[in-house]
């Protein structure tokens, strides 16, 4: 036995397999630089709340392509991605606007013009596919969905007879995304993240994915973090943490701010004037014009729109003076 | 003093009544007309209904105002407790989900619903997609269907594109007969299928043969007018009866609930001036 | 459609698939006579911590046979239950005191006596035998195990070849307890529960029994649940509640009382004397003499033991100098 | 003034040596010499250890003493987080354990153990059972072994019971062959098996065929002693070294982190009283 301190062998690499640096933090291109050409993406939050749109903005500048998006139910962020044309694949469970708008005018162009492929899936096959990946099995068992048209769309279902029943079982391999890109209201230096409200698939992406990069509102002590409540996401699942304030911009970060309806139906008036509208009037100004995180946050009307979406707290008419049809012009 | 109601109020109170006391049932996002009838129901006729809240996954919230949007902390307001999603799933999986609701730009005749895409061979129009719809449509042990676009206007193109179809394009979620003609029986589901069809004529259930069949209708719209806004040869009960219409305190209540009048974009312009007598 | 304000159709019974009910308190005796001969029990806590001691004596005394016991780390709550004779199975992963005191005795004479038929299994193995109960499917696939001697205690493990990997895959069958036997910090009337420190198997167990008992220092209102952090077990899995303070004794249940060394090195010495020194020091005198809960706690010392045993909060000298050699004689 | 260690303060600092920095370790419950040796590793060598402490499975905790039972709030005491059970798990399951660390009653040459029975046809003896020992002993990366049992000590009548032994009545956890002769990487498992046996009289490796095969002795311990006390023919390492002992600074993190010596109780009564020179 050697006299050093470890005992060392020959080990195989193990790249992701824990993510123990003690200091995290990265500027927002630094994550975005994170994102490659090609990688299976999982995007966090859902609907209009919490979603990473800084890190989205940023990736979108940078020019990357040819992304898979795989989740649950999302509306703006992917409707974004292909809008500005990074998106050559969409294997979400929902891409819309719910009744406030209605249908993802990018994502609906994307697809009918076959730039990007139907892979829909469905909430908790998402699940299901996402713990195979945490578990480290091959696939998970599941009842459902046998008799719709999704396996019909997606040969890498399998089925089996359960030895225990005889009964017919529906077998969906891992779903492994290259790279989880996740929003939180508070994390800390080492990555530890704190996420208020619905967790929606976050920790489940964050435990699949091959890596996890994360904005947060704000950066904070750990024991900070204890304070508000406790850890949603331990560290050691984070590669890179950057304080992003108004990170996930127009949706919602309770209880920093309300989803930005106003903003969001400017986008969709821009998305549904067609792709050439789109790009002048949303994703030049908004985007791919601007510099940075910064530029952006002033484009949209600096402090102003960001007390504005703060009054929620004042109480339940001021929340809803937010929502209100006159609020939209 | 209220004197009548609106389509979506009648709906909202023909949906609260397909929930049953003492169960677990899940409204989805994009569906207000679904979350007020939940909350009609726990608040009158189902007040040990478990009530878990679409997208927030929130037990028993008490949202001060309908949102705009359904993962929106304003609707998980007032709940001890919210689920994961994936709890929130196994649930349903175990069988102990009792009720969810679903909807389609397509619902044929065996209750499939199709929000995926329109067009078989060639795509014709994308859609957003089922969320969780396609999982719970198997998993949980009833599903009360409803659409706001039974009567099928014009398009563009001067076509009528009927919402009750024959078969649908693409089956998004399943109903009593999947997408090859299996019987979900076969299929050994948990779930029974869908029960009932809310539109904005009147209601379906399904017969022995897992076929639609109308029930009641609302008042003044008469049974030819359902045959001609329906894509499939209609099928009737044996007493279509009229649809018995909301009490005052039932509008007052979902008033109250929604006072930005958010269920209304479910309902189509065209109907947002209907009424009927309270 | 009837004038009835529920629609009612030919529906299946559910038994349990939701506890409704708005106020589930029920004594100590009706959550024991929950417990039937032969159920398979699934023991909450775990090791020397908040383990449902207080329940477990209730059922001993209503001469509760052949039970089978299932679950991962356990010490005196199975020990003694071997001790009374109540258990005909146990499918733990471990029953001992750890280093502190070592074997357990009862349970080590029942199984040698083949009073008691030895089914180990192990931690991961019953966690995926409970999530498949929990998702609804005959079973759950696993990696570990093979190679081990475990299949071979267990006929009803099986192999597939996985069609993802062509690896050979172990296929564990889903774990419904008849009963999960819990004890909690907090409840409320409705039998939401709030667990503080470690909820170990818990949530699972609660998750995929056909039925909940739960044992609480306090009932409070859910509010004060939501004030505390929040809820562990929502309410509609839980069937009864109790409100038992000491309900874990010896066992901790911190921040109310730490782990009665003394206590339970009294019980070691004569569980390890034999049954008869068992029967005539331990189980008669604390268990089967008691009439109730009341007169356990005056046998163990009354509010003097409970104070002692909150000591461990006034500072670390306090909290180490219960678990010094010296306290336990 | 520390002069000297005991065999405990050896053993720990033997364990921790074995703990590599930037990487995921879990002690189990009732093994409190592990339980000292990663919060040595973590406070020396690898501070960026991700330590998870058995029982309430705490993420880098820092227990103002070692309690005398593993699931006792005293161990979490500074942990930020807690893992659930089932996550500890995954971790595992998915190849993010680096090293675990397991004992047994029973030790065999390829690095079985057996904690579950003794007597194969017949049942000699309960044991407690192994916790998670099965599971982790497939997937975690690498897996130290230890005992403290490694000299036989005479049982009532006489006989001497090796821990040291040419196979295990029942294999609780897996080594580098399994029960029916099978080589682990047959199995297709993750981990890589156990790289290491600590006892009380020296350390183990394991040779390319997956037997141990003795690395280095304890002061004062000599090769034939250890021949002596195990139960399968002896393998060495080509230079079977001399342990080398811990600096006085981790003897003295040692003892403060077990003011209780609590890790005395793993560590024979006879053993209790030797020392090596610091």
């Amino acid at each position: 036995m050697s006299n050093t301190q470890t005992i060392t062998t020959n080990r195989r690499p193990m790249p992701s397999a824990v993510w123990t640096s003690p200091d995290k933090r990265r500027g927002l291109n630094d994550l975005a630089g994170k994102v490659k050409d090609g990688d299976v993406v999982a995007v966090g939050g859902g609907l209009s709340s919490r979603v990473p749109m800084a890190i989205l903005r940023a990736v979108l500048r940078r020019k990357v392509r040819n992304l898979t998006v795989a989740g649950s139910a999302h509306g703006i962020d992917i409707d974004l991605l292909c809008g500005a044309g990074a998106v050559s694949c969409s294997s979400e469970s929902y891409v819309g606007f719910e009744q406030d708008f209605g249908i993802a005018p990018n994502y609906r162009r994307a697809c009918e013009s076959g730039e990007v492929r139907i892979d829909d899936s469905c909430c908790y096959t998402v699940v299901q596919q996402l713990r195979a990946a945490v578990a480290g099995l091959p696939f998970m068992p599941m009842r459902s969905a046998r008799g719709t048209s999704f396996p019909g769309l997606h040969p890498e279902y399998k089925t089996m007879i359960c030895p225990y029943t005889g009964e017919e079982l529906l077998l969906v391999p891992a779903l492994i995304p290259d790279i989880a890109i996740l929003h939180a209201q508070y994390g800390d230096a080492q990555g530890n993240l704190r996420i208020e409200g619905p967790p929606v698939l976050d920790p489940l992406f964050a435990k699949a994915s091959r890596m996890v990069i994360a904005s947060v509102e704000e950066i904070v002590p750990t024991e900070r973090l204890v304070e508000l409540g406790g850890i949603t996401i331990p560290y050691f699942y984070v590669s890179a943490v950057a304080e992003v304030p108004m990170g996930a911009h127009p949706t919602a970060c309770y209880p920093f701010y309300a989803y930005d309806r106003a903003h969001t139906a400017a986008y969709y008036a821009a998305a549904r004037g067609g792709a050439g509208t789109f790009n002048t009037d949303y994703l030049e100004p908004f985007v791919l014009g601007c510099a940075d995180h910064a530029s952006y946050l002033r484009r949209i009307g600096g402090d102003e729109t960001r007390r504005r979406l703060a009054t929620w707290s004042e109480g339940t008419e001021a929340w809803m003076s937010l929502y209100r049809e006159e609020a939209l012009t | 003093m209220i004197r009548d109601c609106s389509l979506g109020e009648l709906m909202v109170t023909a949906i609260a009544r397909t929930v049953e006391d003492g169960t677990l049932a899940f409204h989805g996002y994009g569906s207000p007309l679904v979350q007020l009838a939940l909350h009609v129901a726990k608040r009158t006729h189902a007040p040990n209904l478990v009530l878990v809240a679409g997208a927030t996954y929130g037990i028993n919230p008490n949202p001060p105002f309908l949102s705009p949007t359904s993962n929106d902390w304003v609707m998980d307001r007032g709940a001890a407790h919210s689920l994961d999603i994936e709890e929130l799933f196994d649930l349903a999986a175990a069988g102990r989900m009792q009720r969810m609701f679903l909807s389609g730009l397509q619902i044929d005749k065996w209750g499939n619903c199709n929000v995926t895409r329109l067009g078989t061979d060639r795509l014709a129009m994308k859609l957003p997609g089922g969320g969780g719809g396609c999982n719970l449509s198997c998993d949980v042990d009833q599903v009360t269907l409803w659409t706001t676009g039974h009567r099928p206007a014009p398009d563009v193109a001067g076509r009528r594109r009927f919402r009750l179809v024959e078969q649908c394009d693409f089956v998004t979620s399943l109903g009593h007969r999947g997408v090859d003609g299996r019987d979900r029986r076969s299929l050994s589901h948990r779930g029974k299928g869908p029960q009932w069809i809310v539109t904005d004529l009147g209601v379906f259930d399904f017969d022995a043969e897992g076929h639609a069949r109308l029930r009641c209708v609302y008042p003044g719209v008469s049974i030819n007018e359902v045959r001609d806004s329906t894509g499939f040869a209609l099928r009737l009960a044996e007493n279509v009866e009229s649809m018995p219409l909301p009490d005052r305190e039932t509008i007052a209540l979902i008033r109250r609930l929604d006072p930005l009048h958010v269920h209304e974009h479910e309902v189509r312009a065209e109907d947002r001036d209907r009424r009927f007598a309270a």
